[in-house]
């Protein structure tokens, strides 16, 4: 095989530093065909991170090696880490084949031990948090086998058609986080002198030292620790600590793809990302064109202007996201209201047909989402194979009169001032949380429509809540009146369509349904049939490996949502836009947007390359 | 005498100490949720989700379902022992977080507290004794002006311009090359490059207020009789107004000092937030918002420490001063 | 037997201006004083008759008018024909919208004219909550047509009218809180530093303590406390009066420190000799030895209690929209976009500034009046 | 122009410093007030120069717009002030004898030319010492400034003549008296710091300004020796504005009498004090020589009403100042400052206070008042029902009845005075808190007590700055008659009034005695005074009281050699016995 590398690794290769390449790929590196075309190495990819709670931006670029991935388009998942994989048609085994002579970025071998590791001391173990639910099926954890070197083996009790999508999120890469000879001297169970390196890592335990030595899925230590080694294109020169002024990536020279003409990737030697901690600041940063490749945290519609503007002295063009589908705000009155006076009320289906009849739609798109938009209610876009009209497009339409006659049918008189009275004779008053500073967009979208709701009698005021007020509030206290969350949602496997079936604390309309779902029927409060008779159907699609199935099991959920219209919603969710580097090669004009997926980890950034070779110092 | 004076203010800050730090640790405890609501908040707001079945066993594992008491005893007795805890966001000890930091911050402070002071100081004298000059008219307007524009405004503004106009970066305190850089001459030179932009955005407010108040204090003392005295012994004007009423004017000053350095470092987090200074103010706003506990406690209390310092040195110097407060 | 010994020199007039008609008088000639009172009444009375003030509803969006420039007014208005009346008009401005970048631009448009009327008939409103009016200051001669002084922000609404309404929080609640941390702070530091002894080693203590804490975690930490069902201004007021429970311990600091110097001064002597009570001598004859530094540092407050909002909103806290302030409005203003853009959005800094100005002149016209020294001056 | 000075008298010594015209406005808003009109002064190389006049007639401003240093919004409106330089000692050295005429009202107020005279060529001691000291600086930092402005002098030399002069000045302990601060020092001490650093620099011209009105005589008498002594050594020239008769006839050579801001006479000491030419300045001299002997009204109302019960008493009081704890040094000593006084005062009577300055005399009298915690002994007070109280240890709010009956007149005027209120806010104050009278009623009244003590009813929207010496401490008088009280604590309460005003005060003092049955402890240390007024005195050394009884008594046949030692000391009010008076001088143990 011809392969070629980067030449700052042949160097190395040539002072005896490192192994030959093709002892360091092995026999059977992954094959990227590059989007364009064979690009050639050097320069560096600058991102923009912020100082707290971003290292998952990181994980987005860098991309979650599992198993498993998606591919480019969100449609299908494609081998990963593994070779290949084979699924039985119960869906309860599923064997994975690992690469022949693949690596640990320290040279290491990785085999099916560290799968057995990864699975059984830490995840099944519960050593450092209790097994996530996505290894088990039917109430019992999943078995995991080793058949040789490079084979494994899971099996499940029950059916699971859910696990490849789950092992594909960035949720799902526990089984070949760890490398074992490096991460199980933090074992009480590999290493006895354990004790000893607690102590002088001057941490609290050693469950601290191991998260602070080989991190976890979804924290920042994952980014702190240069020693740690990992199966990433880049890996961790200066980490991600608190108080770090930027984080510095380099090239895994053990990474273990190559492109068609045999280069081993990735193509961009550096990962640099500048820490910012406010988002004005990364917008500047953007317009003095010292970014590279943006979307996280740029894609509020507001700054696009801006950053239009100043496209030219940026050198950036932008790159559409495009939603998976839903909508960027539903509203969701709280059914499971603590007052049983507004829980029948938010009950009444009609008084929810009513408030969607009452908002113009187009004015609030014109006005507060730049003219973007269309009115839409919940759901998968129109070229999604899940798209379903009904629930998409029901009670869209702008129409007073109407919302006017449902609520006076509902016996709801309008007191001196105009707002309607409940049957109690309170004033039909309530509010509806928000986090301001999540979506700015939201709270001008919810002032305009408090306006209309006005004009039907509803009397609607803002709540604006700090982020931790709101989530406690809303999704652990149960404490609201209504809520607005974003929607997007396509209800594709992994995803959590938590719009229409209150699965997930998102599920801001009938929270104790959710913990009544989660805790098995032992905390919350047990819903309502149909809400029960979807919380079924999700559980059998999940079991599910046909995607026609599965999707045939969706489409059922979506049909009894549609006729309940529990929540609604104003507008499409529109494509967001980041920005990236005009010089910058194999980055497809347009990617989905979605965390499960993860943008834009499947594009393979690994792939990208300087085309313009002065840009990315 | 002195000495006993300062022994017994030492002694004193143990139990404020341990009283501040209660406080503090109920301040930081008081909203609502814990450092994994908040962690999930984040991470949720992001568009990222959380598994719910970790973040229990995290709470158990960090001690966040105890009782307030046994939590802050957990913390405060390892304090005591010189171990501040673990930082939950980031798994590493608060220790190695806090200390350069801190230093940044400090010489932050020191920097701007110097500036305001160069820059109140002569100002003031000048407004007070020229009142109703061009002279006093303008310094008064533009700091005003710099008092009622938001720190972190005029920040966004400068690094606005500075991209825009002059294609330059002003955040931050050091150049690429120096960030991570160990300590050298090269960057201490270019740190002192750096940091008086964020010296002058923070200077600004401080000394508006601090010209304000000398020229009022002073205007007050300008006509009392000893200073006619000393006129009549032909002290020059200038000298005259330093040694005569700046010294009484020096009062609120010095009464000041207590405070302005914890203040300084308190009040530039969100200055420094924009700007993305490596000082400790970004990093206390993040562990406060994320209810980092251990970290934000640990942040506290050593700002607190430094107010009672700071205390100390004020009321010594009150003391200096002005003989009628002396011990009283 | 009686004494009389006059002094034929000093001329005798009847009437004996009191303390305060002597202050008046002084500060009558403070000129820059003088307006700045003016202007304070101003903003007070367009805070009051917010809703008489303002052309429009200050929450009216409108999609067409997003970032709508500022437009002058003219006053004299020339026909085609060449002749020409008196009648305040704004040119008219068309939008385009680049439908990618979302980067809008507004022409003008050279055939509309917008004729403005004084006192005319606009939508009815409450004015204060208390009666309805429907006439306006300043609005379109034509009902329905819109025009922008000050431009229109994201949602289109006019700003205009936006700072016109945030004056009315702003000057009101705000102060508030300076108000109340001025009391405690001469209130406490007075008490400590005329006692002395232990009352002022309790007080010290507090404050220090006070002093001690950041604010950031006060903020967040007190805030949180307050219930979330509370009306976002219920909750600012809330929060004004947290500020202010913060920001006493510095006056109170140097006000001890100067009554501790005074509290030995013959003339407080005299006071008490003089049977007054306790509170007169803090209120009536050390204080007033304070005025020029109360006075100051009322004038520095104001600011730091109206931008105080647009600090605690970085922490998500403070006064959100819908509800208007300054503050809330400069916060909103306070992006790259609005800079680069929209640049009008950061008048109601200017509103600050202005009002904070009036007070700073005006509390140097009082301090100038209260000096006995500079009685007879200038 | 009076013509009672003829230029053929002049004397050989050579003008130093002339005063030309000299007009000094003071706008208001009720116009121009012109406080100096056209004054003209002549001051001689070695020769004194006794200024005298009535209150408020423009004394001190004359000398402070000879050094350019008026309050603010006095203006010279016209005149010259022309300096000699090259007939002063110093100038002479200087210029080698070339004419050099400085004219002062021509110089900037602010310019380095003018400084350079200031305290050099022309020191002035300022008419109120107690407020023109700065309070947070130690005695000897001010002077120790003034000498190394002037002289280049090393700091130790410079402390070392520091210490000196307070030496010389008769300050008791002078190593330690330097590093005190203005606060700790008595009324008299402060006086004799000021005179200690206007003779810093051996000026050429001294304008002193009533220089001795805090001090006792024997203090007195060495002052004047030793502003004497300079004047023989240095050619000294000095502008002595005083109210007291007896140091003009001991000092001056001349005398000018001022009255509306005007001279009205002028000359030579002896023409002036045998052939007045001036109606008022006739009136002056009538005034001093009433003023030695006991008034005859007093003297008729004790035999008409002799003195009642005893009305304070006071036993074993003592006060002692805890040394001041000092930063990086050790303690100063205790000052004893009460030390074991026992005393009664009868309803009714004057008992006067005399003694060395700082010997307790304030001390005393506000111990009286309850101003002072942790004294010994005790103090008797019988309420007008005939309780008792003893008023140590009681506590403020006790004390508030009791002080509308216990009134007190401060030593130091000016800053017993509120500076930020009017004086009709000052005056009617203690009525206002007392609930007696308010609103017009009160400013009524404000304008009686005015009038009583001689001054306008337009004072009363003025502040307290703007008002001379004297007139302030007339003001302090009046705030302190207001409540009609019982007992008046008044601490040199005539100090700084002209001779005419003094008695007419003092007059005013006995008639509201005759009314109200008024007693009074009265500190003075004028014993002309003392016998004018008081019934009995006490005399009162280094906190002791070493004598007490009937003031004529104690004056003709005096027991204690202290008391010898201070009536020996009091100057006559007659040139030609000038240096006559077997003065003599007391040290204890001696
Ligand atoms: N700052 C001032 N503003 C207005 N008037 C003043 C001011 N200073 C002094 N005067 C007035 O000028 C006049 C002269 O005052 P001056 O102090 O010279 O009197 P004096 O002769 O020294 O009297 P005394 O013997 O009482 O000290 C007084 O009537 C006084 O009221
Ligand atoms: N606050 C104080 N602290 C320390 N020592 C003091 C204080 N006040 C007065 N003394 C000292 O007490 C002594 C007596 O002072 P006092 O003022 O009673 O004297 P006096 O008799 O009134 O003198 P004079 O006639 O000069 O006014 C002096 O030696 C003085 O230095
Ligand atoms: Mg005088
Ligand atoms: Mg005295």
């Amino acid at each position: 095989q011809n392969a070629h590398e980067a030449p700052s690794l042949a160097q190395r290769v040539g002072r005896g530093e490192l192994p030959p390449l093709a002892q360091r790929i092995g026999s059977q590196p992954e094959v990227i065909t590059p989007l364009e075309r064979v690009g050639t190495y050097g320069g560096r990819l600058r991102f923009g991170l912020r100082g707290s709670s971003d290292h998952n931006h990181i994980l987005r670029v860098v991309g979650p090696q599992g198993l498993v991935r998606w591919d480019q388009q969100y449609t299908r998942i494609v081998p990963n880490v593994a070779r290949s994989f084979e699924v039985s048609d119960d869906a309860r085994v599923f064997t994975f084949h690992l690469r022949q002579g693949m690596r640990w970025s320290d040279g290491t071998p990785f085999t099916a031990d560290d799968v057995l590791f990864n699975m059984e001391d830490v995840v099944l173990a519960g050593a450092l948090a209790p097994t996530p639910p996505r290894y088990r099926a039917g109430g019992q954890n999943v078995r995991v086998e080793k058949l040789d070197a490079h084979t494994v083996r899971f099996t499940f009790a029950e059916p699971y058609g859910d696990f490849l999508a789950e092992l594909a999120s960035p949720l799902g890469q526990h089984p070949v986080l760890y490398a074992k000879h490096y991460c199980s001297q933090f074992l009480p169970k590999y290493n006895p002198n354990v004790a000893d390196l607690v102590r002088a890592a001057n941490a609290a335990d050693w469950q601290n030292l191991f998260m602070a030595r080989c991190g976890d899925i979804e924290i920042p230590s994952r980014w702190g620790n240069p020693e740690r080694p990992t199966l990433d294109p880049w890996v961790v020169r200066e980490p991600y600590v608190g108080g770090a002024t930027r984080v510095v990536m380099v090239r895994n020279p053990y990474f273990w793809q190559v492109d068609t003409a045999g280069n081993q990737l990735p193509y961009i030697d550096e990962l640099f990302a500048p820490i910012a901690q406010d988002v004005q600041s990364l917008v500047l940063e953007a317009i003095a064109g010292r970014i590279d490749f943006q979307i996280r945290h740029l894609d509020a519609p507001s700054n696009r202007p801006v950053l239009a503007q100043n496209r030219d002295r940026g050198g950036y063009r932008f790159v559409e996201a495009s939603s998976v589908g839903g909508t960027n705000m539903v509203i969701n009155l709280n059914l499971t209201h603590r007052d049983p006076e507004w829980r029948r009320l938010f009950n009444t289906r009609d008084f929810r047909v009513a408030l969607s009849l009452g908002m113009d739609r187009k004015a609030v798109i014109e006005t507060a989402l730049l003219g973007e938009g269309e009115p839409w209610q919940n759901g998968p876009f129109e070229n999604h194979p899940n798209f379903h009209r009904r629930l998409a497009t029901q009670y869209l339409d702008y129409n007073q009169a109407e919302a006017n006659r449902l609520l006076d049918g509902l016996g709801l008189r309008r007191g001196p001032d105009g707002i309607r009275l409940l049957p109690s004779g309170k004033p039909l008053r309530f509010k509806v949380d928000v986090i301001p500073t999540l979506q700015p967009e939201q709270v001008d979208m919810l002032q305009l429509i408090s306006q209309q709701w006005r004009r039907i009698g509803v009397a609607m005021d803002v709540n604006p809540l700090e982020r931790t007020f709101f989530y406690q509030r809303t999704s652990e206290g149960n404490e609201h009146d209504a809520a607005v969350w974003g929607g997007q949602a396509s209800w594709v496997p992994g995803e959590i369509p938590q719009q229409i079936v209150p699965v997930h604390h998102d599920s801001r309309w009938g929270i104790p349904w959710v913990q009544w779902y989660r805790s098995g029927g032992a905390q919350g409060e047990e819903p309502p049939a149909s809400v029960r008779e979807r919380m079924r159907l999700y559980d059998q699609a999940r079991a599910t490996v046909d995607p026609d199935a599965r999707r045939a099991l969706m489409i059922r959920v979506a049909d009894i949502a549609a006729e309940e219209f529990e929540v609604f919603s104003v507008s499409k969710a529109l494509p967001t836009y980041g920005i990236v580097s005009t010089g910058l090669g194999n980055v497809p004009q347009a990617m989905p947007s979605s965390w499960y997926y993860p943008t834009p980890a499947p594009t393979l950034p690994q792939a990208w390359f300087w085309a313009t070779p002065q840009r990315g110092r | 005498m002195l000495l006993a004076f300062i022994v017994r203010r030492i002694l004193w800050t143990v139990p404020f100490l341990i009283a501040v730090s209660l406080v503090s640790f109920a301040l930081i405890q008081a909203p609502p949720g814990d450092y994994l609501t908040s962690f999930a908040a984040t991470l949720a707001a992001s568009g990222d989700e959380v598994d719910q079945g970790r973040l229990e066993a995290l709470r158990e594992r960090y001690g966040l379902d105890q009782p307030f008491l046994v939590q802050y005893w957990r913390w405060i007795s390892g304090v005591l022992q010189g171990d501040f805890g673990i930082s939950f966001e980031w798994q590493q000890p608060v220790a190695n977080l806090i200390w350069e930091r801190m230093g940044l911050s400090v010489c932050l402070a020191l920097g701007t507290l110097l500036f305001t002071w160069a820059v109140a100081f002569p100002v003031g004298i000048y407004s007070a004794v020229r009142k109703y000059s061009i002279g006093d008219y303008v310094a008064t307007t533009f700091g005003f002006i710099g008092l009622a524009t938001p720190n972190f405004l005029i920040a966004l503004v400068l690094m606005y311009i500075g991209v825009i106009y002059f294609g330059s970066d002003v955040s931050g305190l050091f150049s690429e090359e120096y960030q991570n850089a160990p300590w050298s001459w090269g960057k201490v030179l270019d740190l002192l490059a750096h940091l008086w932009i964020p010296v002058i955005i923070l200077g600004t407010s401080s000394s508006a207020s601090l010209i304000r108040i000398m020229r009022a204090n002073l205007l007050d003392e300008l006509h009392k009789p000893y200073v006619v005295t000393a006129r009549a012994k032909g002290l020059s004007e200038f000298t005259l107004l330093m040694r005569y009423p700046v010294r009484l004017a020096l009062n609120p000053f010095v009464s000041t000092i207590g405070w302005a350095f914890p203040q300084l470092i308190s009040g530039a987090v969100i200055t420094a937030f924009v700007l993305s200074l490596p000082t400790s103010g970004p990093l206390l706003l993040q562990a406060l918002l994320a209810q980092d506990m251990y970290l934000a406690g640990a942040f506290i209390l050593l700002l607190c420490s430094l107010t009672v310092v700071g205390m100390l040195v004020s009321d010594i110097l009150l003391a200096l001063i002005d003989p009628r407060v002396r011990y009283q | 037997m009686s004494v009389a010994v006059t002094d034929p020199r000093e001329h005798r007039t009847a009437e004996q201006a009191s303390q305060w008609k002597l202050m008046w008088w002084a500060f009558r000639r403070h000129r820059l004083a003088r307006w700045s009172l003016y202007i304070v009444v101003a903003l007070y009375a367009i805070g009051a008759l917010a809703e008489f003030f303002s052309p429009f509803d200050p929450d009216a969006a409108s999609a067409r008018d997003v970032f709508h420039p500022p437009q002058a007014i003219n006053f004299i208005d020339t026909a085609p024909d060449g002749s020409w009346t008196i009648r305040p008009w704004v040119q008219g401005h068309r939008l385009v919208r680049d439908r990618f970048t979302l980067e809008q631009s507004f022409v003008v448009d050279p055939n509309r004219k917008i004729y403005l009327s004084f006192f005319g008939k606009a939508e009815p409103v409450k004015l204060a909550g208390l009666f309805t009016i429907e006439r306006r200051f300043l609005t379109a001669a034509e009902q329905g047509e819109r025009f922008f002084l000050f431009g229109a922000d994201r949602l289109g609404r006019d700003m205009l009218s936006r700072v016109i309404h945030g004056t009315r929080i702003s000057l009101s609640i705000g102060l508030v809180g300076v108000a109340m941390s001025l009391v405690l702070g001469l209130l406490l530091g007075g008490i400590s530093g005329y006692y002395g002894g232990t009352v002022d080693m309790a007080i010290q203590r507090v404050i220090e303590f006070i002093l001690s804490l950041p604010t950031i975690p006060i903020w967040l930490g007190l805030t949180a406390a307050l219930p979330q069902d509370w009306s976002p201004l219920t909750r600012y007021f809330a929060i004004t009066i947290i500020l202010s429970l913060v920001t006493w311990t510095e006056l109170a600091r140097v006000v001890r420190g100067r009554f501790l110097a005074l509290r030995g001064e013959d003339f407080v002597t005299a006071a008490r000799l003089d049977g007054c009570s306790q509170a007169r001598i803090i209120f009536r004859h050390m204080l007033p030895s304070l005025a020029s530094h109360v006075i100051a540092s009322i004038t520095l407050a104001v600011p730091l209690m109206i931008l105080a909002e647009t600090s605690l909103s970085f922490l998500g806290l403070g006064l959100q929209p819908p509800t208007i302030s300054w503050g809330v409005l400069l916060k909103e203003a306070q992006n790259i976009r609005s800079i680069a853009q929209a640049p009008w959005l950061f008048i109601p800094g200017g509103a600050v500034c202005l009002a904070v100005l009036a007070l700073n002149f005006l509390g140097d016209g009082l301090r100038d009046a209260a000096d006995p020294y500079a009685q007879d001056g200038r | 122009m009076q013509a009672a000075w003829s230029p053929g008298e002049a004397e050989a010594a050579p003008v130093v410093l002339e005063v030309q015209g000299l007009a000094v406005d003071f706008p208001s808003r009720r116009g121009v007030f012109r406080a100096v009109d056209g004054v003209d002064l002549v001051l001689r190389s070695g020769r004194t120069l006794a200024v005298v006049g009535e209150s408020g007639s423009g004394k001190s401003v004359t000398a402070r717009a000879i050094l350019q240093i008026l309050d603010q919004p006095g203006r010279i409106a016209a005149g010259r002030v022309l300096l000699h330089r090259h007939h002063t000692t110093k100038g002479a050295a200087a210029s080698g004898g070339a004419e050099e005429v400085v004219e002062l009202s021509a110089l900037a107020p602010r310019s380095a030319a003018i400084r350079a005279i200031r305290g050099r060529d022309i020191a002035m001691i300022f008419q109120e010492p107690m407020s023109s000291l700065s309070p947070v600086h130690t005695i000897g930092a001010q002077i120790i400034e003034a000498i190394r402005l002037h002289d280049r002098l090393g700091k130790r030399a410079a402390r070392e003549r520091a210490i000196d002069l307070l030496r010389q000045v008769e300050i008791p302990r002078p190593e330690t008296a330097v590093d005190r601060y203005t606060f700790e020092f008595s009324g008299g001490m402060r006086q004799r710091a000021m005179i200690a650093m206007a003779l810093a620099c051996n000026p050429s011209v001294l304008i002193a300004d009533e220089p001795t009105t805090a001090l006792d005589v024997t203090t007195q008498a060495e002052i004047l020796d030793l502003i004497r002594r300079l004047q023989a050594s240095h050619g000294m020239a000095v502008m002595l504005i005083t109210h007291d008769m007896g140091v003009v006839a001991e000092m001056a050579d001349e005398v000018a009498v001022m009255r509306h801001g005007q001279v009205v006479e002028r000359g030579p000491i002896l023409d002036v004090f045998e052939r007045p030419q001036h109606d008022y300045t006739r009136m002056l001299l009538g005034a001093v020589r009433a003023l030695d002997r006991p008034s005859p009204r007093r003297l008729a109302m004790r035999a008409a009403n002799p003195p009642g019960a005893p009305l304070l008493r006071i036993e074993a009081l003592r006060k002692v100042f805890p040394g001041q704890r000092r930063i990086f040094r050790a303690a100063a000593p205790p000052v004893i400052a009460v030390d074991d006084v026992t005393l009664e005062l009868r309803a009714g009577e004057t008992l006067g206070v005399v003694g060395e300055s700082g010997s307790g005399k304030t001390t005393l009298g506000r111990c009286v008042m309850g101003l002072f915690d942790g004294l010994g002994g005790r103090i008797e007070y019988v309420g007008r029902d005939g309780s008792q109280t003893n008023l140590l240890g009681l506590r403020e709010s006790a004390l508030r009845p009791l002080r509308r009956e216990i009134r007190m007149v401060f030593q130091d005027p000016f800053s017993s005075l509120n500076p930020r209120m009017t004086v009709e806010q000052i005056i009617g104050e203690p009525m206002l808190v007392n609930g007696m009278l308010s609103g017009a009623a009160l400013q009524r009244r404000v304008a009686e007590l005015l009038e009583m003590v001689g001054l306008p009813a337009t004072a009363m929207e003025r502040y307290p700055h703007a008002f001379s010496g004297g007139q302030r401490q007339r003001i302090g008088i009046a705030r302190a008659i207001a409540l009609d009280p019982r007992v008046i604590v008044a601490d040199e309460p005539t100090s700084a009034l002209d001779v005419s005003l003094r008695s007419q005060v003092l007059d005013l003092l006995l008639d509201l005695q005759q009314r109200l049955g008024l007693s009074f402890i009265f500190i003075s240390h004028d014993i002309g005074v003392i016998r004018y007024f008081c019934d009995r005195v006490a005399v009162m050394y280094r906190g002791k009281v070493v004598e007490i009884g009937e003031t004529e008594a104690v004056c003709t046949a005096p027991q204690h050699a202290y008391t010898r030692a201070l009536l020996s000391a009091v100057p006559h009010p007659d040139p030609r016995r000038r240096g006559l008076s077997g003065r003599h001088r007391y040290t204890e143990g001696a």
